[in-house]
């Protein structure tokens, strides 16, 4: 079912024009300008340091560029607020894991779930009634997203003492239950074997197309997620998942093309990719 | 008895409940009866404890919404308690306002108030904001001392019983109802907080306030929120203390207060509905040990302990209870009790 | 106008004794990000034994101040034997309220060793005050300010070059890759709290000297937060510099605003600008912002 | 030099991670340790590092042996001080320290002060990324500088047997490719033993002596590097798709018939 | 609700009958913010009680059983040590507390209650208007006029009106004094100049003196606990202040320890007392030395033992009244009848000659009504003058 590969003719989602953030002397990104299409899988890539954690960071509001503005579905969010940009259908998971350390992977995946929860103070505190009904309802999306993401072992457990890749696998739940309209991957393989990083790759492939009838109650399944941003230090990964690649190395867009131009393109080679990943 | 091996749930809403098996239910209910059959059986004096172990559940639960649930260390805590004391007693004293209204107006302003000084724990957390939560009390205390007009300055002032509907709470036993009945629901209220919406907020903040943020909650508002409701269940405490000890002066709500109720919810266990609990009567009792211990040893012994050493007794006991504490269970009661519930629930295969 | 230079001398002299007192708190929050909130009461303590050996044991000054700063430092060890080594990689809350423990078990055994529970420390500063600019200060004063100076500069170097400093710095961000490094990090614990023990001992002996030994050298702890605060918490330069300006503001504020707002706003003023700095500026003046990056 | 006879391990005395792990390192050599996650290959490093007492982990069967002296009871320090030094995995820089600084404290405990200069400019021609980045604050590098960071500080150390916990986490494959050849560079030269703890088996395995494989707590394979790379399951369960000659893609991974689910 | 009731014997049978225990409630900061001070009070009431049981054989043969409770400065604590007072199966008839802050805490319920108490240290508010407490001696208010006539009196030699300036502890303590003033400075002829306020742990009061220095005044008055006061001795000292201007103290400043603390600071400095000092001729000094010197070494010269000891007598004498006008005497004790037999009929006990004579008059719960003058010669404390009335000011408390 891949996705045919005629990026000029999808819409445009979210839209990054002439970013530049720097930190005192240093210049994490430079006139960086990318386009986000719907039904796409982009990828990002680049060496070490090379700004990518970065323009996540702008696109979702936790880092504030100094110049540049972000379009998102044509509204300017360049200086959103990140929980703003949550509820705007952002999401995201994180290079370093930052999971809510003393939380199940259950409540985890609720705590997503508050964007959309109607609950406050008093309906809270009384329960009963309005707030149980709302929590079971949201519970029911969670276990969902749990089933689809095969963490049901651990879904009672407190995130902390779990292994890596299950935390890894956590923060995307969490990031689904957000029901977002873009999601934002954030090396979500790092650190797996070949298998496990098969295992994410089918999930990503499968939110990306949506799961049809297996998940009727829960639309983030059922429809899937349009817009997918990804970074990846897997080659492997990236040049098989990804309709289009955006290339930055020391803050600077070097190229963008689909796998096939980026695999060959000479820059990225001597930049990013080395010899080795040509054969 | 079918011991309850794997207790297992077959819908999302038994598995939400807080009281799952029938034992449970049981024992809450035999729980609340003997509670509420105490003024039966008790003395005044430990009618007075327990009433005062209640008033201080009521803060701890509050503190702990706001440190054991949303990570804003708060060693103010008793400056809060004080503006709910004072503006409790001002409102009846003064201006002959019901109990009813007096009680929920103390939480409002010690809530304000906290949320004032709360605005600090956008920027910073950890121990920068536990100073400037004990520099609210020291300035609080300050302004309370010297409003003389209003609150009677360093003399404090006099305070009326609480009266309901024409019922005044005079005696330890009516006491007793009203400090209970008001605890019973704040804990209640802070079980159910705690494990819906705004808890998870609270929580999530605590463990990863940034990544809480990209989740979609907002920092500031919930911030505010916990330290609104961490000093309004202050507030109404010190309206309950007020009215049990019927005179208020700043001098008694001291930092060595705050500190303690620090120490109870670590004791107890922080980020527990239990844990408040726990660690207020475990704290409240080894006062009432002190005061009782020290005379004794003094009389007995007399002469043959070092001189000064029961004047010692107190604060040594207590630092080295904190201190064995958190040595030996340092995550509190509370965890050490879900352990045993949990090896209890599956016994007899513990793992 | 000699007024004013009276408050300003009396200010930044005083505020180098609470700056003493901050910069054990800043050594050992550097070397193990623990807060000791017991701060005060080890001064306490350790102004009793000094009292203990000098007064009591009848040492010469010579002698009673190097065995109290030897005392203060296995006192130093023992804690963090006995109570902070078992805790290593608790949360930070634990960290804190466990020295709060430590707080009151140093006020039970004050209580129970020296049950007087006022003394005046022997004179071994002259007591006539100086005269600086038409403004008086007492020696005990200057003595203070002094050293204070001179530890703010010892630590600060060792903490930037010695590489017991910089492992203490390491440590005190995290424990468990220090340890994997195979460093000692109970070694390092141990050295940083019997450092912590010594300079309270030598700001216990000098703050007592001024004002006698009574429980009020626990609020002077309480001063000192409000010192480590502004200069921001893991500054060595934050503690020397706040010291002195808190101390500024205590004293020519008290001594101008008193008439216009109410008596004892001096004993608020250091609570009322922890409170503005921590809005304007919420790691002090030279401390390090937290680390947000995700 | 490193034996470890069939450990057990357990946390908090009651989930048992480790069932019987045995393997050994000699001197000189590259040990990989290979296993999905949760497999138990941290907690192994950890047992020997003597880390596990931090966590409240226990060795509560078998021994480790270092050069004949058992030290699966040691502290972490005394481990350290034999020249064992771990790597953890996750990139734990010390954040409000420059990365120069964090190289000093790898090299902490060794007497010979003048060579830790050489040393340092060692591990700059390593990664040279790292020597324009020494006066900046650890916390504030990107992943993959953070992790450069990580394995420099190691080497500071000068150990003798140095545990490097997925050292390629993260890096870009450029990086990847010359973080490999200065692992086995610092192997030659400096003659120290590598334990290495990798999922990137390929690349491990291309410089690794010796192997083992574990699941679940248990090993289920060793042999040389050469045996492991011909091997069958590990061709298919570890190097999966990148396997030579049969390059399938992420996108056609078969996906799998769902169950039904049980609360 | 006596709790002795059912050990009654019949009444008639009183003199032969079993003489029954009397309980008395006795809260001390024994621990906490003001053990400095509770302790040797805790220590001196408890070494009198002693002494009259076992030497007197109690009062009227019946034994003081003291119910000793540490309040440990905390208002939570000593509400719960009231409320076991007051309880009727507690057979407590009367208690007593040892500072100002502990009674201000617990005399709205004691009162609620009709249990009858007394205070050692007291501030105006607690007895007036005068309900079931009372206070051992004047109050910190009554200090300050006693000081003030004496120094306008005996001390003040210039023209016009003396400038005064007020020291003050941020509690009762230092408001006692504060009221006393606002009412009768004026009316007595002194300009208050200056009022300055400080806390318990002050480490410098060089910059409210430097003010108070600028205000020119002629006398200046503490009222404050020990170390405070020492602090601000020391500083005057180094402003040049003193020697020059005039010091008085309130009672709660001016002990021994004070004077050790400020040294050379200390000389020449006035100070109010309500006992008399140790060594002074009086019948109880040889008893309550030899108690101290025997139980409580670390107490010496110590002046609250002094009214830790007073306190003991006291509580005897009202009991002893109290048994004598009862019918059915000890054993038929109630709260109620100790507060209309005892307290109320207390008239002209000399208390050892420890502090001036205690007598009930109405509207007025102070038992004793004169002070002392002292002052700081070489080093000691030395008693100048006689006891000095301080009459009852009306400061129209609600
Ligand atoms: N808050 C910050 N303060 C200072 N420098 C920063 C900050 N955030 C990022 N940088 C710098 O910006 C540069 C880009 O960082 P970024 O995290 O975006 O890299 P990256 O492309 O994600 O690299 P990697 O693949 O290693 O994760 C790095 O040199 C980093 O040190
Ligand atoms: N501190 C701990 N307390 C309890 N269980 C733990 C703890 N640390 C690890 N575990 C458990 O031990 C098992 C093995 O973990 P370990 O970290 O050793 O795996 P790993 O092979 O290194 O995995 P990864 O590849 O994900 O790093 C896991 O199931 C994990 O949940
Ligand atoms: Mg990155
Ligand atoms: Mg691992």
């Amino acid at each position: 079912m891949a996705q045919p590969i005629i990026s000029a003719e999808k819409p445009v989602k979210v839209s990054l024009r002439n970013l530049t953030l720097s930190f005192g002397g240093i210049t994490a990104l430079k006139d960086v300008s990318v386009d986000i299409r719907e039904n796409e899988i982009l990828a990002i890539i680049g060496p070490n340091g090379a700004g990518k954690t970065c323009l996540l960071n702008c696109l979702n509001g936790f880092y504030k560029p100094q110049k540049g503005e972000i379009l998102f579905e044509g509204r300017n969010i360049s200086r959103i607020r990140p929980d703003k940009a949550a509820r705007m259908g952002l999401a995201r998971t994180f290079q370093n894991i930052e999971l809510f350390s003393g939380l199940t992977t259950l409540e985890n995946a609720m705590a997503a779930r508050h964007v959309f929860m109607k609950q406050n103070l008093l309906t809270g505190a009384l329960y009963f009634g309005p707030a149980h009904n709302e929590e079971i309802r949201h519970r029911r999306v969670v276990e969902d997203i749990i089933d689809f993401l095969e963490i049901e072992p651990v879904r009672n457990k407190t995130v902390a003492s779990l292994p890596y890749g299950m935390r890894k696998r956590i923060e995307l739940a969490r990031a689904l239950a957000l029901e977002p309209k873009v999601l934002l991957l954030d090396e979500p393989m790092a650190g797996m074997n070949t298998e496990e990083k098969e295992d994410i790759a089918r999930f990503i492939v499968d939110i990306f197309e949506g799961q049809g009838e297996s998940y009727p109650d829960t639309p983030v399944l059922r429809d899937g997620i349009r817009t997918i941003v990804l970074i990846e230090h897997d080659m492997g990964v990236v040049m098989d998942l990804a309709d289009r690649i955006v290339v930055l190395d020391f803050g600077r867009k070097i190229a963008e093309g689909t796998p096939e131009e980026i695999k060959n393109n000479p820059l990225v080679i001597s930049a990013y990719l080395g010899q080795s990943a040509k054969k | 008895m079918a011991l309850p091996c794997g207790t297992r749930n077959f819908s999302y809403a038994a598995d939400m409940a807080i009281f799952r098996t029938k034992t449970q239910w049981a024992l809450l209910l035999i729980g609340l009866a003997v509670l509420f059959t105490a003024p039966l059986w008790l003395s005044f004096y430990w009618l007075g404890v327990v009433n005062l172990i209640g008033i201080t559940i009521i803060a701890a639960t509050g503190l702990n919404l706001l440190t054991g649930y949303c990570g804003q260390l708060s060693v103010g805590h008793a400056g809060f308690i004080a503006v709910g004391a004072f503006t409790s007693a001002v409102l009846t004293a003064k201006l002959d306002l019901p109990f009813l209204v007096t009680l929920p107006a103390a939480g409002l302003l010690a809530g304000l108030i906290g949320i004032i000084f709360g605005v600090a724990s956008l920027r910073v957390k950890g121990f920068y904001l536990a100073i400037s939560t004990i520099a609210a009390q020291i300035i609080i205390l300050w302004v309370i001392n010297h409003l003389d007009n209003i609150t009677g300055g360093f003399m404090g002032m006099a305070v009326p019983r609480a009266e309901i509907f024409g019922f005044t709470f005079k005696t330890p036993q009516s006491l007793f109802f009203l400090i209970m009945t008001v605890a019973v629901m704040v804990v209640f209220f802070a079980k159910n907080l705690a494990r819906t919406r705004i808890g998870r907020a609270f929580v999530a903040i605590r463990d990863n306030d940034l990544a809480a943020e990209v989740m979609g909650i907002n920092l500031f508002r919930y911030k505010l929120l916990a330290f609104f409701l961490g000093c309004f269940l202050a507030g109404v405490a010190g309206s309950l203390t007020a009215h049990w000890v019927t005179y208020v002066s700043a001098e008694q709500f001291s930092i060595t207060e705050s500190i303690l109720y620090v120490g109870m919810i670590i004791i107890g266990g922080a980020g527990t509905t239990l844990g408040p609990v726990l660690g207020a009567i475990i704290i409240r009792l080894l006062q009432q040990g002190v005061t009782y211990v020290s005379p004794i040893l003094e009389s007995t012994f007399f002469g043959n302990l070092p001189s000064g050493f029961t004047a010692g007794l107190g604060p040594f006991l207590f630092g080295l209870v904190i201190v064995l504490f958190l040595v030996l269970e340092p995550r509190g009661l509370a965890h050490r009790w879900n352990l045993f519930k949990a090896s209890y629930r599956l016994w007899p295969f513990s793992y | 106008m000699a007024d004013l230079m009276q408050f300003v001398l009396t200010g930044i002299t005083v505020g180098l004794v609470y700056s003493l007192i901050a910069l054990g708190f800043t050594f050992i929050w550097k070397s193990s990000s623990v807060a000791n909130l017991a701060l005060g009461q080890m001064v306490l303590l350790f102004s009793w034994i000094a009292y203990g050996t000098i007064q009591q044991a009848g040492m010469p000054f010579w002698l009673g101040l190097p065995v109290t700063i030897f005392a203060a430092a296995a006192v130093g060890w023992i804690l963090e034997r006995v109570i902070l080594r078992p805790l290593i990689g608790q949360p930070i809350l634990s960290l804190i309220t466990v020295t709060l423990g430590i707080a009151f078990i140093f006020e039970g055994l004050v209580a129970m060793f020296w049950p007087i529970s006022t003394a005046a420390m022997p004179d071994f500063i002259p007591d006539e005050p100086v005269h600086i600019l038409g403004a008086v200060v007492s020696q005990e004063y200057l003595w203070a300010a002094g050293i204070a100076l001179v530890l703010f500069i010892i630590v600060s170097l060792f903490f930037r070059y010695h590489r017991y400093g910089v492992a203490m710095r390491a440590t005190a961000d995290d424990q468990m890759a220090v340890w994997a490094c195979g460093i000692p990090v109970t070694k390092i614990f141990s050295v940083s709290w019997m450092f912590a023990g010594a300079l309270a001992a030598i700001g216990g002996v000098l703050m007592s000297s001024i004002g006698g030994i009574t429980t009020g050298l626990i609020e002077t702890g309480l001063k000192s937060f409000s010192v480590v605060i502004l200069g921001g918490l893991d500054s060595f330069l934050g503690a020397i510099v706040a010291g002195p300006i808190i101390g500024l503001a205590e004293n020519v504020g008290g001594g101008y605003l008193t008439d216009l707002t109410w008596s004892g706003v001096k004993d608020v003023i250091p609570f009322i600008i922890i409170v503005i700095v921590l809005f304007i500026k919420p790691f002090g003046l030279f401390g390090q912002e937290r680390i947000e990056r995700i | 030099m490193l034996k470890i006879n069939n450990i057990e391990v357990a946390y908090l005395n009651v989930i048992r991670v480790l069932h019987g792990v045995s393997m050994s390192v000699s001197e000189g050599q590259i040990v990989t340790l290979l296993g999905a996650n949760g497999a138990g290959k941290t907690t192994t490093l950890k047992a020997i590092s003597g880390l596990l007492h931090v966590e409240e982990g226990e060795v509560t069967d078998g021994n480790i042996e270092w050069n004949g002296e058992r030290i699966d009871k040691k502290n972490a320090e005394y481990i350290g001080r034999l020249g064992i030094v771990q790597a953890l995995e996750g990139r734990r820089v010390f954040e409000h320290l420059t990365a120069e600084e964090n190289l000093l404290v790898g090299a902490f405990h060794r007497k010979d002060r003048s060579e830790v200069k050489n040393d340092l400019e060692m591990v700059y021609s390593y990664f040279s990324r790292l020597r324009n980045l020494r006066n900046n604050t650890a916390g504030y590098l990107s992943g993959g500088e953070q992790q450069m960071v990580v394995i420099g500080r190691a080497m500071m150390a000068k150990p003798k047997l140095m545990m490097l916990d997925e050292p390629s986490l993260g890096l870009a494959p450029l990086m990847v490719d010359e973080i490999y050849s200065i692992i086995k560079r610092f192997n030659e030269e400096q003659k120290t033993s590598v334990l290495l703890v990798e999922q990137n088996v390929r690349i491990a395995l291309s410089i690794a002596h010796y192997g083992y494989v574990m699941e679940n707590g248990r090993v289920v394979l060793d042999g040389t590097a050469d045996f492991l790379k011909n091997n069958e399951d590990v061709k298919e369960f570890y190097m999966g798709l990148s396997a030579v000659g049969k390059q399938k893609s992420y996108r056609d991974v078969k996906h799998y018939k769902r169950r039904k689910r049980w609360l | 609700g006596n709790g002795n009731g059912s050990t009654t014997p019949p009444p008639g049978s009183n003199t032969d009958a079993v003489k029954n225990p009397i309980k008395v409630g006795i809260m001390a900061p024994y621990t906490g913010a003001a053990a400095s001070k509770g302790k040797p009070m805790g220590d001196g009431v408890l070494d009198a009680i002693k002494y009259i049981n076992t030497e007197l054989n109690g009062v009227q043969g019946h034994q003081i059983q003291p119910v000793f409770r540490d309040g440990q400065y905390n208002a939570p604590i000593e509400t719960t040590i009231i409320n076991e007072f007051i309880s009727p199966s507690s057979g407590i008839v009367m208690f007593t507390t040892q500072a100002s802050a502990e009674m201000t805490v617990v005399m709205g319920i004691a009162n609620e209650a009709g249990l009858p108490g007394f205070t050692v240290f007291s501030a105006p508010n607690i007895t007036q208007p005068a309900k079931h407490q009372f206070a051992s001696f004047p109050d910190y208010g009554d200090d300050w006029v006693a000081f003030a006539k004496y120094y306008l009196a005996n001390i003040w030699k210039g023209t016009g009106k003396p400038k005064m300036a007020l020291h003050l502890l941020n509690n009762s303590t230092g408001q006692g004094a504060k009221d006393a003033a606002d009412k009768s400075a004026a009316s007595l002829g002194i300009e208050i100049v200056a009022v300055e306020t400080h806390t318990s742990t002050t480490a410098s009061e060089i910059e409210s003196l430097t003010r108070i220095k600028a205000k020119n005044p002629d006398v200046i008055y503490i009222s404050s606990t020990p170390p405070p006061t020492a602090v601000i001795l020391k500083n005057a000292a180094t402003l040049g202040i003193t020697p020059g201007v005039t010091i008085g103290c309130g009672g709660a400043s001016f002990t021994s320890e004070m004077v050790n603390l400020a040294g050379a600071a200390a000389e020449g400095v006035f100070g109010i007392y309500p006992t008399v000092a140790w060594g002074d001729n009086v019948p109880a000094m040889a008893k309550m030395t030899e108690y101290l010197t025997k139980n409580h070494p670390e107490d010496a010269n110590n002046m609250d033992y002094i009214t830790g000891w007073a306190e003991g007598l006291l509580i005897a004498e009202i009991l002893n009244k109290a048994i004598t006008n009862t019918p059915g005497g000890g054993n038929a004790l109630t709260p109620a009848l100790v507060e209309a037999n005892g307290f109320k009929k207390l008239s002209g006990f000399d208390v050892g000659g420890l502090q001036g004579p205690a007598t009930y008059t109405v509207g007025d719960n102070r038992f004793s009504k004169t002070v002392k003058l002292y002052q700081v010669k070489s080093g000691k404390i030395t008693g100048i003058g006689s006891w000095i009335d301080a009459p009852y000011i009306d400061y129209g408390f609600k």
